[in-house]
């Protein structure tokens, strides 16, 4: 980073007074809005139908997570992470059980790791899936390709369902392994899923990628320097749009990732367009992913035996675990003081902080194109405002 | 060209909506209610407890041990303890719930209840058609609707009950092996002390002290105490 | 004209092929099977309802597949998720802002009472707090089928009721307020905390 | 990646008089973490984010802690001389730290792809003032804002510090563990410790048998 570069990043980003000024008009997008993907709202100053001012106002989702989490134990907060990425349980147990267990020096059998990473995977495919249906709902292809996605959803929460029990808040992972064991059924049943979804992307892929609408609506829309990017703490599928190569499943090597061959997509320009490219690269990585665990998988245990569920105290420290959510980098920072609930527990949602630069993609484009670049960063409310 | 790419994506909807008459895999709609799929053997919806017999109150297996209560995360389990106690299916005097309240609007469905419950006596229900018009007692499950007899615990759950079955006898059997080698024992030693009567008829233990820090999950649970 | 019809002479008459109805039967057939809901969702639970609404469930098979932005034209509100205590007074607003006649479904633990949340600071427990609410469904997030169970649960609702008479419908009735206060935010919490006129919880007492 | 020790004199070495504490983590975890002072704190950031071998460009996690008054008894065996026979006594003291509130800031480097490394600023409870590190990482601004609204320290030099997830009439600052919820405690059916004893207070004055029974 040159110094000129830092010195402009250090200017205070634009502020907007609460009352009119001039020309501009004002308009409160939200928190009831078709478009703003839950109740997030947005403070717009227009001239005429451009963008001058933004503020996002958030909080309507508020629901204490952090205080509820140190005022549980620790296995008591599982099942609450399930309800702060509500598309995406799996992934969230799993930052959760990993901060725990490195906060406790826990070890995880092989097969609980690639039941894990099958898991994971799985829930990236669905979450873009219905990103890509959410953003051409607000692009303005209503209803089609929403039903298209969930069409296929629901064959992945199906296999959620079957295997822990819930369709949306699986409460599955545990420290120490899994809660439960996937049967061969059940991996037959997983492998074919897999083994059509290409057919479906290809499908889906023909449908959105080429379609001169999209490609009008999204290409030089909302673009992010890399610079920025890295500086507001920018992670994920966003992060790599706009064409920095950092995957937290290749820097931190969690899980079994290390063992797996898969590419990271990236981004040239970072505009809308990249990072709904993103999404369907990211998707097919997944499917290979998920092949290759399929050939893998090993018998065995899935859970630690010496892990107690009850009374579960972790020795005094700290810790901060993360994994590559779809999102971005989903962190749980934990302090132990040796009691049965953590003193501090800390949520570090991914699709929260990207929303820090939200007002500089949107300046100087119109309303419509504010929902597009929003639908773009895929913000999830229960992680947001937590 | 273009429009070529609007024109590519007319014929993937033509195609699905020609194949949403023709083919399984574009046919998804389930017509509820007349027509439903099948819940998975692991779905979960809500507590219920389950008794062994034909008397919900002569073969609850739940001691009111209150271990459910403290770990439930929402906190949405009401235990009063009962005063006396009543024989459990085994033959043991053990206490029971006088009071079991589930407010089944607060239930957050996560089944750390059935996982850390040492007696098998709290399992998780597959009903979900529960609406209804009111809420403070129409949502409110006391012990009488909770009760579900252990058949109707076969027929939501038949792997997973049957592995308990098998759980309850062996633990049944070594408990059996168990007193009558102390029976025996006694016996030996009643022809020199000449007391025996009291030891066959109480608990080994409080089963509360012996369940504390169990890794008790679903079918693998620790036997109850007897 | 909300009168029953001789059941004997009904089956009479349609066995000749005449098929008579009552003004209250038609009114409420129609109004029941194209319930119009309010498309607006809180949290977890508004997934399950999009769900719902999508492919494999299909509400658009009860009638009720438009949902509406506006509130001003739908008929049915349905609270899906977590109310927070900064969203409640936007939720009355919007509860306001529908025209008579006008429903209530509260989805899910969370709308209902708070749910795993309600020991919360900023949740409020439960939305009848602030309006009437006709149907609840329990559940951390309830399936789609028991939204759909819930949906014909209020179809019944709907088809009992009376047009005339003393015990005639809500919206019929003038005495009977289509809207209620909106609650203030205040410096610890929301003023006023709940609505007497609609919130009367029944008294328990634990040891 | 250097070792904290390393990083700690390289930062006394750029920014004078700046005073850096190494906080040992006991956990597994070993995620030690750098303790800064409130004065030099964004010379030290960007040093952090400017220096060539560490780099930390990528601020990841920024949090709050609230830290109440605690006592820890230290227990210490001495040998002393009563009543002329000499004897092992346990000599307690008590050692008395005030509560304060902290904020902890993870950085990772996404230029040289390491991490973390864990600065952490501490202030008293009463008048709680930090300075921004914003203008270092702008991924900190909703982060700061979110602290600023939950356990009320003021982040000087933040660009737009305002309440964020309460409204903005809010007084109170909800995450500080001294922190008690408003009451609406009318309707509890499995009430609990705390949430019983505030339950109770709405019970009528005298109990009736009726309503225990179930219905």
């Amino acid at each position: 980073m040159s110094a000129t570069s830092s010195q402009e990043l250090e200017q205070a980003p634009p502020r907007m007074s609460s009352r009119l000024e001039g020309e501009l008009m004002e308009v409160s997008l939200g928190p009831q809005h078709p478009s703003t993907h839950g109740v997030f709202r947005m403070n717009v100053a227009l001239e005429g139908e451009i963008v001058r001012k933004l503020k996002p106002v958030f909080g309507y989702l508020h629901r204490n997570h952090e205080q509820i989490g140190e005022s549980a134990g620790y296995l008591q907060a599982m099942p609450y992470t399930d309800r702060l990425d509500y598309f995406c349980s799996m992934t969230n147990n799993w930052a959760y059980a990993l901060s725990v267990e490195k906060l406790a020096g826990i070890e995880v059998p092989e097969r609980a790791e690639y039941l894990r990473i099958i898991l994971a995977e799985l829930t990236r495919l669905q979450n873009h899936t219905s990103l890509l249906g959410f953003l051409l709902s607000d692009m303005g292809a209503w209803g089609t390709p929403l039903m298209y996605a969930f069409r296929e959803r629901e064959k992945i929460l199906d296999l959620f369902e079957s295997l822990s029990g819930a369709r949306m808040m699986c409460d599955y992972m545990r420290f120490g392994g899994c809660r439960v064991d996937a049967n061969d059924d059940w991996i037959a049943g997983a492998k074919k899923i897999v083994d059509l979804f290409p057919k479906f992307l290809d499908e889906f892929e023909d449908l959105i990628l080429q379609n001169e609408i999209v490609i009008a609506r999204t290409q030089h829309v909302g673009k992010l320097s890399p610079e920025l990017a890295i500086s507001a703490g920018i992670t994920g599928p966003m992060l790599r749009a706009s064409g920095v190569n950092y995957d937290i499943r290749k820097i931190d090597k969690y899980g079994f990732y290390p063992r797996f061959k898969f590419r990271v997509p990236l981004g040239d320009h970072g505009d809308t367009y990249d990072r709904l490219m993103m999404r369907a690269l990211e998707m097919r990585e997944s499917l290979s992913i998920l092949q290759q665990a399929f050939a893998q998988i090993q018998p065995g245990p899935v859970m630690n035996p010496k892990v107690k569920i009850r009374a579960f105290k972790p020795p005094v420290g700290e810790a901060y675990g993360r994994i590559e959510a779809p999102k971005g980098e989903l962190g749980f920072y934990l302090i132990s003081d040796g009691s049965a609930n953590p003193y501090r527990y800390r949520v570090r949602p991914p699709s929260f902080i990207n929303l820090t630069i939200l007002e500089d993609m949107c300046l100087g484009h119109t309303v419509a194109d504010v929902m597009v670049i929003l639908g773009s960063i895929d913000i999830v409310m229960g992680e947001v405002d937590r | 060209m273009i429009g070529a790419g609007i024109a590519k994506g007319m014929a993937v909807t033509l195609r699905n909506f020609v194949g949403s008459y023709l083919e399984e895999d574009r046919l998804t709609t389930v017509q509820y209610p007349e027509e439903r799929n099948p819940l998975p053997e692991n779905y979960r919806n809500f507590p219920i407890l389950i008794f062994d017999g034909n008397d919900p109150h002569a073969g609850l297996r739940c001691v009111a041990c209150k271990i459910c209560e403290k770990e439930c995360p929402p906190q949405c389990i009401y235990i009063t303890k009962s005063e006396d106690k009543k024989p459990d299916y085994m033959g043991k005097p053990q206490f029971y719930p006088a009071v079991f309240d589930i407010d089944i609007s607060v239930c957050m469905s996560c089944q750390i209840c059935v996982e850390v419950c040492p007696f098998e006596a709290i399992k998780m229900d597959k009903e979900f058609e529960l609406s209804k018009r009111e809420r403070f007692n129409a949502l409110l499950e006391r012990k009488e609707q909770l009760a579900k007899s252990n058949e109707y615990y076969h027929h939501i759950h038949p792997v997973e009950a049957a592995q308990v079955d098998k759980n309850l006898a062996e633990a049944a059997a070594a408990a059996e092996a168990k007193k009558k080698a102390a029976a025996a024992a006694t016996t030996a030693k009643a022809s020199s002390v000449g007391d025996a009567v009291s030891v066959p008829g109480k608990p080994a233990a409080s089963p509360t002290a012996q369940s504390l820090g169990s890794t008790s999950s679903p079918g693998v649970s620790p036997p109850a105490a007897n | 004209m909300g009168d029953e019809i001789d059941e004997g002479l009904r089956s009479e008459l349609q066995r000749q092929g005449i098929w008579v109805t009552s003004m209250q039967e038609l009114y409420n057939w129609g109004r029941k099977n194209s319930i119009w809901p309010l498309q607006f969702g809180l949290a977890c639970c508004a997934i399950e309802m999009i769900a719902t609404a999508a492919s494999r469930y299909d509400i658009a098979r009860f009638g009720a597949e438009v949902f509406r932005p506006s509130p001003r034209q739908a008929d049915l509100m349905i609270v899906a998720g977590t109310v927070t205590k900064k969203m409640a007074p936007q939720i009355v607003r919007l509860y306001n802002q529908m025209p008579d006649p006008k429903y209530v479904i509260a989805m899910g633990a969370c709308a209902i009472s708070g749910g795993p949340f309600k020991q919360g600071y900023n949740v409020l427990k439960g939305i009848d707090r602030y309006i009437p609410v006709d149907v609840y469904i329990p559940g951390c997030p309830p399936r789609p089928e028991a939204l759909l169970h819930a949906f014909m649960e209020l179809q019944r609702k709907i088809d009992n009721q009376k047009l005339s008479g003393p015990n005639k419908s809500d919206h019929l009735d003038r005495e009977h307020p289509s809207e209620y206060p909106v609650p203030a935010f205040g410096k610890h919490d929301l003023v006023p905390r709940a609505n007497p006129d609609v919130f009367r919880p029944p008294q328990i007492e634990r040891v | 990646m250097e070792t904290l020790e390393q990083i700690k004199k390289r930062i006394e070495a750029a920014v004078p008089g700046a005073k850096i504490d190494i906080v040992n983590n006991g956990s597994p975890s070993a995620q030690h973490s750098l303790k800064i002072d409130n004065e030099h704190a964004r010379d030290v950031a960007r040093f952090l984010r400017d220096d060539p071998a560490l780099r930390f460009d990528f601020c990841s996690n920024v949090t709050g802690v609230d830290w109440l008054d605690r006592v820890i008894k230290k227990t210490v065996k001495t040998k002393q001389v009563v009543d002329g026979v000499e004897k092992d006594v346990d000599l307690t003291s008590e050692e008395k730290i005030p509560g304060y509130l902290e904020a902890v800031y993870h950085l990772f480097s996404i230029a040289h792809k390491h991490g973390p490394v864990i600065i952490r600023m501490q202030t008293g409870r009463a008048n709680a003032q930090l300075s921004s590190l914003t203008p270092i990482w702008r991924s900190a601004e909703l982060q700061e804002r979110e602290i600023f609204d939950l356990y009320g320290i003021k982040f000087e030099g933040h660009p737009d510090l305002r309440r964020i997830l309460m409204w903005d009439e809010f007084e109170d600052f909800p995450m500080r563990k001294d922190y008690r919820p408003p009451d609406d405690f009318e309707w509890e059916p499995t009430p609990h410790d705390d949430v019983l004893e505030r339950a109770k207070q709405h019970y009528p004055a005298r109990p009736t048998e009726t309503e225990l029974k179930p219905s």
